[in-house]
């Protein structure tokens, strides 16, 4: 399945303000982040970033589906 | 209570009038602005960009915890986004409670559980011409 | 630094604005209302009345050592006295301070000072038309 | 000498806002308040009520003179 993942502010100065990655069914949060980081610009990623799936922080062995809003946040600022 | 991720100048004294009421004897507001120093660099404004919906529901989560913690409901928050110049408020946290000590707790609860979980981030621009984004610290 | 006893309303935004600055990344403001229930009885409302010279020099004093120990000079504080209505503000504080930990500690260090320190009483008006001098707790 | 004593809120609701009483030269804050309990409603006051001399809290053995502004401070209730 296919899972568009958002990124922001540093994250998306580097891949985009989104990117699309291949996973198979049944696949975890950590798996959408193997993928995103294979990818040749990826390694702006940390290796454990933070993520929220549908809007909500998540845990990296959350599964994911593909209606899943998927989007890696950065070191957050504000206040 | 009220929450909102706005892209207009925040009111803090409107905030203030919104949570006023005889049943409280303490109001805290605190009110973020945007400084001339950060960390030695001369700043001259910032814009924050927001992941908007997901700001939204976290924010409500922390006030929606700090009222049920408090036990009022007289808490308003607005978080702004967009560009900001020096000495604008980026952040207006109003809590009205029966007592002071639990107004000013959770006042300090918010501000500091916003700094870590609201996806808002922050890119400064440098009078010597530079801009870096700025992460809050951990 | 600026500190008044008042014989009239208190505007708690003009205090806002007054120390107001971007060197200060946060403000603190503190506003004591007068609430509609003490301790279980119904308040109509009430009389402050200060030894006036000697609440004006221990006012300053106290926030001068909040300055101090704070290292700030944006620091105003206005104590109001005469009858007060129900939910009319008896005190504000406004604090700012280039870090918001220092604004919220030198905020409450001058409240709970205040309330041990300022010669000022407090007659209450409740509502079944009993009246009495409260003190605060120490 | 004669000494002013200013009185407040329920104090002064007892005593009236002042009252004079007379001490020895060299008199200190505890002997003016033995003088203002001995009042005929003088009882109201406490045995250690805060004092303020020339409009400064004052320990009970300073010294007061004729030229000092001497104040009986009532429990406090600003705030």
């Amino acid at each position: 399945m296919t899972i568009r993942v958002l990124l922001f502010a540093s994250y998306a100065d580097a891949l985009g303000p989104h990117v699309d990655v291949d996973v198979p069914a049944g696949a975890r949060v950590r798996d959408v982040l193997a993928r995103v980081r294979a990818l040749a610009t990826g390694k702006r990623i940390p290796d454990k970033p933070l993520v929220a799936v549908n809007q909500v922080y998540a845990a990296d062995d959350q599964p994911v589906t593909a209606t899943d809003e998927v989007a890696i946040i950065p070191p957050v600022a504000g206040g | 209570m009220r929450t909102a991720i706005v892209e207009r100048p925040i009111d803090a004294c409107s905030l203030l009038s919104e949570v006023a009421s005889a049943r409280n004897g303490a109001t805290v507001l605190f009110v973020g602005t945007v400084r001339d120093i950060n960390e030695g660099s001369e700043v001259s404004g910032l814009d924050y960009s927001a992941y908007g919906a997901m700001a939204e529901k976290e924010l409500a989560s922390i006030v929606a915890e700090a009222c049920e913690r408090w036990r009022t409901r007289d808490i308003v928050v607005e978080h702004r986004v967009g560009t900001l110049e020096l000495g604008e408020s980026s952040v207006v946290i109003a809590v009205a409670h029966p007592h002071r000590g639990e107004a000013y707790d959770a006042s300090r609860y918010i501000i500091e559980e916003l700094k870590q979980r609201l996806p808002i981030w922050k890119r400064e621009h440098y009078v010597d011409g530079r801009a870096e984004w700025v992460a809050n610290a951990r």
